[in-house]
C-alpha cells in the first residue's frame, strides 16, 4: 500500500534503537516486497532522501538507519507516532538462489538490504559481517544462522575485513562444492574487493549500489553510474554488469551531477 | 533514418534535456535504445546543486519537477567532454544561463567541445528566472539567440516554453535571429501539490513544470502555432509515450520527435518501441514520416470520408495560413 | 455552513460555470445535490451559438472543450430569470463580454435580476478572445473589474485565467478594483487534440482548454500565489474531484472550493460525496474549514513530526511575505 | 472497444439503403449495449451528433439514419470502407421487463432505439409502428413478432395516429391484462400523448428523449430538460419523471441555450 507515486504520509509505528548511531523505524503498511528493494523518505521541510527495507512482514516493515549528516540525524529523533512521507519501493532486488553454497558478505549497515535476503537463503549459507567495532554490529540477536563477524578492533570476532574469511572460505571450497552466489553489501571498495575476489575465483555476485538520488524512478539521471541507472536498473547489480561498469569503484556523480573520484564522493553511508 | 539540421539520425526520436543524459555512458545506451539525437542535461556558466529533494514526483498522468538546473558548470566538465569526444551517436547540447552573456560565454566553450549542435533552454520555469524570461519575450528571445549564434559554429537549437503568450512569435523570433530550429515543449505550468498530511508543498522548491501524458494537448498545440509560423524544423517533445502519440506530433508539424517522461513509463527501451509502433503505422497507412509531417494543417473539411489518403504539406499552400 | 461574501452557503462547494448550469432546474438540482453555490453558465452580450461539435471531449485524466461561449443574449432570458426568481437556493451569475462596455452593459441588467453575486468571466481562451485578453494583463482586469462594480448592488468576484504571466498580480489589480473575491482557475493551455486518421484536431474549433485532475497543480499553484497576492477570498477551482483535493485547495489559500469536470467522473452527487469526504477529513484531523485555510503558507521546516497540528494561517504573520 | 473519451476513428463496414431517407450503417466493433443508449458520431470536418444504436450483436451495431440537414446527409453519402469516429456509447437504455403484456409504440424513425428493444422483448407483446407512408415504414422485414402499422395517407394499416390503436388495445384490456409496461419513441409531441393515455389508466411507461447534445457525458448542460440531463440520466425517463419534467413537450435549449417552445424547436428527427 506504498506508491511510487506521490509520498504518502505514515506515521512511525515503532522505533529500535540498536546504538547511539543505527536505528530501525517501522511502519504498518503492506508493501510489495523483496529484499533489496529501497523507498523514499520524504521529511517534509527537511529532505527525501533513498532506505533500503531491513525488515519485512505481511503488514509491517521497518528500515535501519545510521546518523551520518542532517537528514539521518533528524530521522533518527523520530518517535513513534511521528509522520513521514513514503515513496516505493524502488529498484530491482537480488536475485535468489535456492542453495547452501552461497555467500553473504555485509560490511558494516550494508547489513540492512541483507538481512532480509539472508531470512530468505538456504540456512547453511556462508554469513561474514563487518564492523569498526563489536557495539556497530546491526542486529546482534536476529539471525538463527551462524554469521562470522569481522571488526577492525578484533573486539569481535575476526580483526580486519571481511573478505579475509570470504577468501579463506572459497580456498577452502576449491576442492569441493564451491560457492554458487555471493551476495555483497557495504562500502563500495568493499564491494569492488568482494567482486575482484570473487572473479579471480569464477564466482558470480551481486552487490547493492548507491549513489546520490533524485526521482527514484529512473528519469533525471542523478544515480548513473557508467552506462547503469542506478535506482531502477539496481540497486543490485550482477558480475555480468560490474565488469562494465568502469566507474565502480571508481566515479560517482555529485549532487550537482559532476562526476568525482569515489574518494572524493563522501563516503556518505556504512563506512 | 532522418536527416535533420545536416545531422544522419538513425531515428526521428529525441532524448529530452535534462532525463538521463548525466554522462557519456547513459547517453550511449540510450541512442543503443533507439534514440537517434541525444541531448545532454542543461549545462550552466557555474556549478550549481539544483534544489533539494523532493525534485521529481510522479503524478500517475504525468509528472511535476523542480530540479533545479544541478550542473557541474560549463568548464569543470573535462572528463565527460573527453569521454563524448569518443562518441558514435549525434549529441546535442543543451546550455543555460541567467544573462546573455553567460549564454554566450557557455555557448562558446561548449561549441568547441564538437557537440552536433546547441539547445539553448531559454524555458525553465524550475530555479530562480535562469533562462525562463527569455523565452517569454520575443526581444528578449531574439537576443539570446542572437548572441549565441554568432559564437558557435553548430546549428542550434531554441527550446521554447509554452508559458509564451504566444509560441509562434516567440518562434519567430528565434527563427529571425538565426535559430536553426526549435524544440518545444519544455514542462508546463507550473503546478503545485501540496500534501495535506504534511500541510505543505511536495517539491522542496514548492513548484515544479508539469511533463508527460498530461502537457500533450499544450505540446501538440504550440508545435501546431510554431509550424504555422516558422520555416525551420520543430522537434516536438511533451507527453509521447508511444508511436501514435509521436504520429499526433508530426502531423501538428514535428519534424522530429522528443521523449523525456516516457522513460518512466515505458523504460529505456522506449525509443525502440516507439520507433516500431511509429513504422508499423506509417506502414500499415502506405505513407511516411515526411509526409505525414503538418498533415493536421490541412483546411478543415477536406477528408472525412478518406482520412488515409495523405499528402505532403510541408511544401502545400496551407503551410503559412493564419487559422 | 459556509459564508462568503455575506452569503450563507449549505456547504463550501460552488458548481463551476459553463457546467450544466442552463437552467432554473438543474441548478436547483445540483445545490440539492450538496453544492452551496451555483453558478450560471456565462452570460453574454449577444445570441450566440458556440462552436460546432465535437466542443468537449474526455481525455481519461481531464478534458478539453471549446463550447465557445453559447449564450442566449444577457436581455433574452427572461423566462429564465423569472424561473430564477423563485429560487431558494444562492446563485453566482457568469457574465462576459468582448469590450469594458459589454461587460458593463451585461452586468448592470445581470444585477437587476437578483443574483447573489456576479462572476466576470474575463479567462475564457475558447472564442476569439472574449474576455480572456482581460485576464492576462493587469490594466485591463484592473479597468474591467472597476467599470463592472461601479454598475452592480452585488458582489463581484473575478474569475482568473492560469495563461496569466503573474496572477497573484492580476488578481491584486482586481481587488484594488473592488472585486469582492476570486475565483481561480478557468481552463488551462489551450491544448489541442489530434485525431491521426482523421488528421485534424478533434475539437471544431481546434484548440480548447483543459480542465480536469490533469490541471489540479496548476490551479492548486495559482490559488497558492493568488493567497499571497490579496485579501479577499478565493473560490480554488480546477481538477478538484475528491474531499482530499478540496482540503488541498483550502490549504493552498481557498474560502471555498469549486468543481466541474468532477461531475463527469462522479456524477452530480459528487458534492454530496465530496462533501462528506471533507467533513470526515477535517473530523478526523480535529479541525475545520477556517483553520485549514492556507495552511500550506507556513514556512517550511516546521512540522515534519507534527502534521496534524494546525493554526489558523489566515490571521497568521506568514500571509503576505514573499516566498 | 468504442471509449467514451476522444473519437475512435472506424470504417463504414456495411450500408443499407432502406429508403431515400432512411439509411443504415454498419461497425464491426463489440460495444457495451443496451437497448436505447445511444452514440456519438463525428464526421471530421462536418459535425459531431447523437444516434442511437438500431442494431446490436456480438462483432457488429448499427445506426440508422434519416436524412434531413446537413449532417445526415453527409452520413447518407457515406460508403462501406469510410471513416467516422465514434465515442460512446452513451445514456441509460430502456429497463426491459419480461412480460407479455407490454407495447412499444414507435413513430417514424423513433424505432431505432425500439428495435433492438423489441428483439429483448416477450414475443407476445403489442407493437405498434406509426409512419408518414408505407414507404417509410422502417425495417419491413425485421421482426418475427406482429407488428401493427399506421400511417398519415392510410397507405399501411391504420389510417391516423399510433396512439389510436394504443388506445383500443389499452381500452380492450381494461378487463384483463393490463398493460404493464409501454416504451415509445418518436416526435416528442407523440410520445406525450402516448405518456397523458398512459398516465390516465395507471400504465407506467418509458420514453427516449431527444435534446441537442455536445458532450454526450453529463457535463456541459446542452441537453437539459427541466432538471434533467438528457444524455446521462436519460435519453430514457420513466413516468416518474416525465411527470415532474415541466419541459417535457413544451421547452427545449437551442445550441445557444435559449429555451424555446418545442414547436420552435424545430422537429428534427423522425417527425
Ligand atoms: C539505494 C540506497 C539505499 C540506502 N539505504 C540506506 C539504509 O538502509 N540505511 C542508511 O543509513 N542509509 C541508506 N542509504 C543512504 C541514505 O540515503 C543517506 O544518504 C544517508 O542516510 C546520509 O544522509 P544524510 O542526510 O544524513 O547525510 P548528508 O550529510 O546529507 O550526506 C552524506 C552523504 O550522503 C549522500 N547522500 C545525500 N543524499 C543522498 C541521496 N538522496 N541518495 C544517495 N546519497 C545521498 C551524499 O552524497 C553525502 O555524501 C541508502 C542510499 C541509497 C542510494
Ligand atoms: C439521444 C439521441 C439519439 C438520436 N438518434 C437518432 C437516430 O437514431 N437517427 C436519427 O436519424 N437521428 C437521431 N438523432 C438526431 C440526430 O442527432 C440529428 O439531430 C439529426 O440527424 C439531424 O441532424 P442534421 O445535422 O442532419 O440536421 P440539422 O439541419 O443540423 O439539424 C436539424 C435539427 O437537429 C437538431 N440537432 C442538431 N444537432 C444535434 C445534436 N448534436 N443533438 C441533438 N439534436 C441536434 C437541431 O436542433 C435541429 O433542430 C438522435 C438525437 C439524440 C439526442
Ligand atoms: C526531471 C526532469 C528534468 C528536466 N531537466 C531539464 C533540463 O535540464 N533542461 C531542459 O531544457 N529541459 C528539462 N526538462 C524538460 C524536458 O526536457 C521536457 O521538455 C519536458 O519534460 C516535456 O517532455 P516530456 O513530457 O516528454 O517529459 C526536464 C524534465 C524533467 C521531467
Ligand atoms: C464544458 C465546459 C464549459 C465551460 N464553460 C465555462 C463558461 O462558460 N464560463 C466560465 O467561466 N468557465 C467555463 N468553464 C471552465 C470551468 O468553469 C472551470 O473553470 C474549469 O473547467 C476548471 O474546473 P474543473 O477542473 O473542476 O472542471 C467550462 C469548462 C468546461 C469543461
Ligand atoms: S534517481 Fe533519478 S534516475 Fe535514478
Ligand atoms: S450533452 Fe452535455 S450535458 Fe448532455
Amino acid at each position: 500500500m506504498i506508491f511510487d507515486q506521490k509520498p504518502v504520509m505514515v506515521q512511525v509505528a515503532r522505533k529500535t534503537l540498536h546504538n547511539p548511531c543505527f536505528v530501525t523505524l517501522f511502519f504498518d503498511l503492506a508493501i510489495d516486497f523483496q529484499p533489496g528493494r529501497f523507498i523514499m523518505v520524504w521529511l517534509p521541510g527537511v529532505d527525501e532522501k533513498p532506505y533500503t527495507i531491513s525488515y519485512h512482514g505481511p503488514e509491517r516493515f521497518g528500515i535501519t538507519i545510521e546518523a551520518k549528516g542532517r537528514f539521518s540525524n533528524q530521522a533518527l529523533s523520530l518517535s513513534p507516532g511521528d509522520w513521514v512521507g513514503i515513496r516505493g519501493p524502488f529498484g530491482n532486488g537480488f536475485d535468489i538462489i535456492s542453495s547452501p553454497d552461497v555467500a553473504v558478505v555485509a560490511g558494516g549497515c550494508g547489513m540492512a538490504p541483507l538481512a532480509p535476503l539472508v531470512e530468505q537463503l538456504d540456512p547453511n549459507l556462508f554469513f561474514v559481517h563487518g564492523a569498526r567495532t563489536k557495539d556497530f554490529i546491526l542486529y546482534p540477536q536476529r539471525f538463527a544462522v551462524k554469521r562470522y563477524f569481522t571488526t577492525d578492533d578484533g573486539s569481535l570476532g575476526h580483526r580486519g575485513f571481511v573478505t579475509d574469511l570470504l577468501a579463506a572460505e572459497i580456498q577452502r571450497r576449491t576442492e569441493q562444492a564451491q560457492f554458487e552466489m555471493v551476495y555483497a553489501c557495504g562500502p563500495e571498495m568493499m564491494m569492488h574487493a568482494v567482486f575482484t575476489l570473487c572473479e579471480a575465483y569464477g564466482i558470480p555476485c551481486q552487490v547493492s549500489m548507491e549513489r546520490y538520488m533524485r526521482c527514484g524512478f529512473g528519469v533525471c539521471g542523478a544515480c548513473v553510474c557508467s552506462d547503469q541507472v542506478v535506482c531502477t536498473d539496481g540497486p543490485v547489480f550482477h558480475s555480468d554488469q560490474l565488469r562494465k561498469m568502469t566507474d565502480f569503484n571508481r566515479t560517482a556523480l555529485l549532487k550537482s551531477g559532476q562526476p568525482v573520484a569515489l574518494s572524493e564522493y563522501m563516503s556518505w553511508r556504512c563506512q | 533514418m532522418a536527416e535533420f539540421l545536416g545531422i544522419q539520425l538513425k531515428t526521428p526520436l529525441v532524448l529530452a534535456s535534462g532525463i538521463l543524459g548525466n554522462n557519456a555512458g547513459i547517453l550511449s545506451r540510450v541512442h543503443g535504445a533507439g534514440c537517434g539525437l541525444v541531448t545532454m542535461k542543461s549545462i550552466g556558466p557555474n556549478r550549481r546543486d539544483g534544489h533539494n529533494n523532493p525534485t521529481v514526483i510522479d503524478l500517475g498522468c504525468g509528472m511535476i519537477n523542480a530540479v533545479g538546473l544541478p550542473t557541474p558548470g560549463f568548464d569543470n566538465m573535462d572528463a565527460e567532454w573527453q569521454a563524448l569526444a569518443d562518441r558514435d551517436f549525434p549529441l546535442n547540447a543543451s546550455i543555460y544561463g541567467g544573462s546573455i552573456a553567460e549564454f554566450a560565454e557557455v555557448a562558446r566553450f561548449v561549441s568547441d567541445q564538437g557537440p552536433d549542435c546547441i539547445e539553448i533552454n531559454i524555458s525553465c520555469p524550475n530555479s530562480d528566472h535562469h533562462g525562463m524570461l527569455f523565452g517569454v519575450d520575443e526581444k528578449a528571445a531574439h537576443a539570446v539567440t542572437a548572441a549565441v549564434k554568432r559564437v558557435i559554429d553548430v546549428p542550434l537549437i531554441a527550446k521554447l516554453t509554452p508559458a509564451a503568450p504566444d509560441i509562434g512569435r516567440i518562434a519567430k523570433a528565434c527563427e529571425d535571429a538565426g535559430a536553426d530550429a526549435i524544440c518545444a515543449i519544455n514542462t508546463a505550468g507550473p503546478g503545485m501539490v501540496i500534501d495535506i498530511e504534511a500541510k505543505m508543498p511536495v517539491l522542496a522548491f514548492k513548484k515544479g513544470g508539469l511533463s508527460g501524458p498530461m502537457i500533450k494537448p499544450i505540446a501538440v498545440r504550440c508545435v501546431y502555432d510554431i509550424f504555422r509560423a516558422v520555416s525551420i524544423p520543430i522537434i516536438g517533445l511533451g507527453g509521447v509515450t508511444t508511436g501514435e502519440d509521436a504520429v499526433e506530433m508530426f502531423m501538428a508539424g514535428a519534424t522530429l520527435v522528443g521523449m523525456g517522461s516516457a522513460v518512466r513509463y515505458r523504460g529505456i527501451q522506449v525509443f525502440d518501441k516507439v520507433n516500431r509502433e511509429l513504422v508499423d503505422w506509417l506502414g500499415a497507412h502506405e505513407t511516411n514520416r515526411e509526409a505525414v509531417i503538418g498533415a493536421a494543417h490541412h483546411p478543415a473539411g477536406r477528408t472525412f470520408n478518406d482520412p488515409v489518403s495523405i499528402s505532403n504539406d510541408r511544401s502545400s499552400q496551407y503551410r503559412k495560413s493564419t487559422p
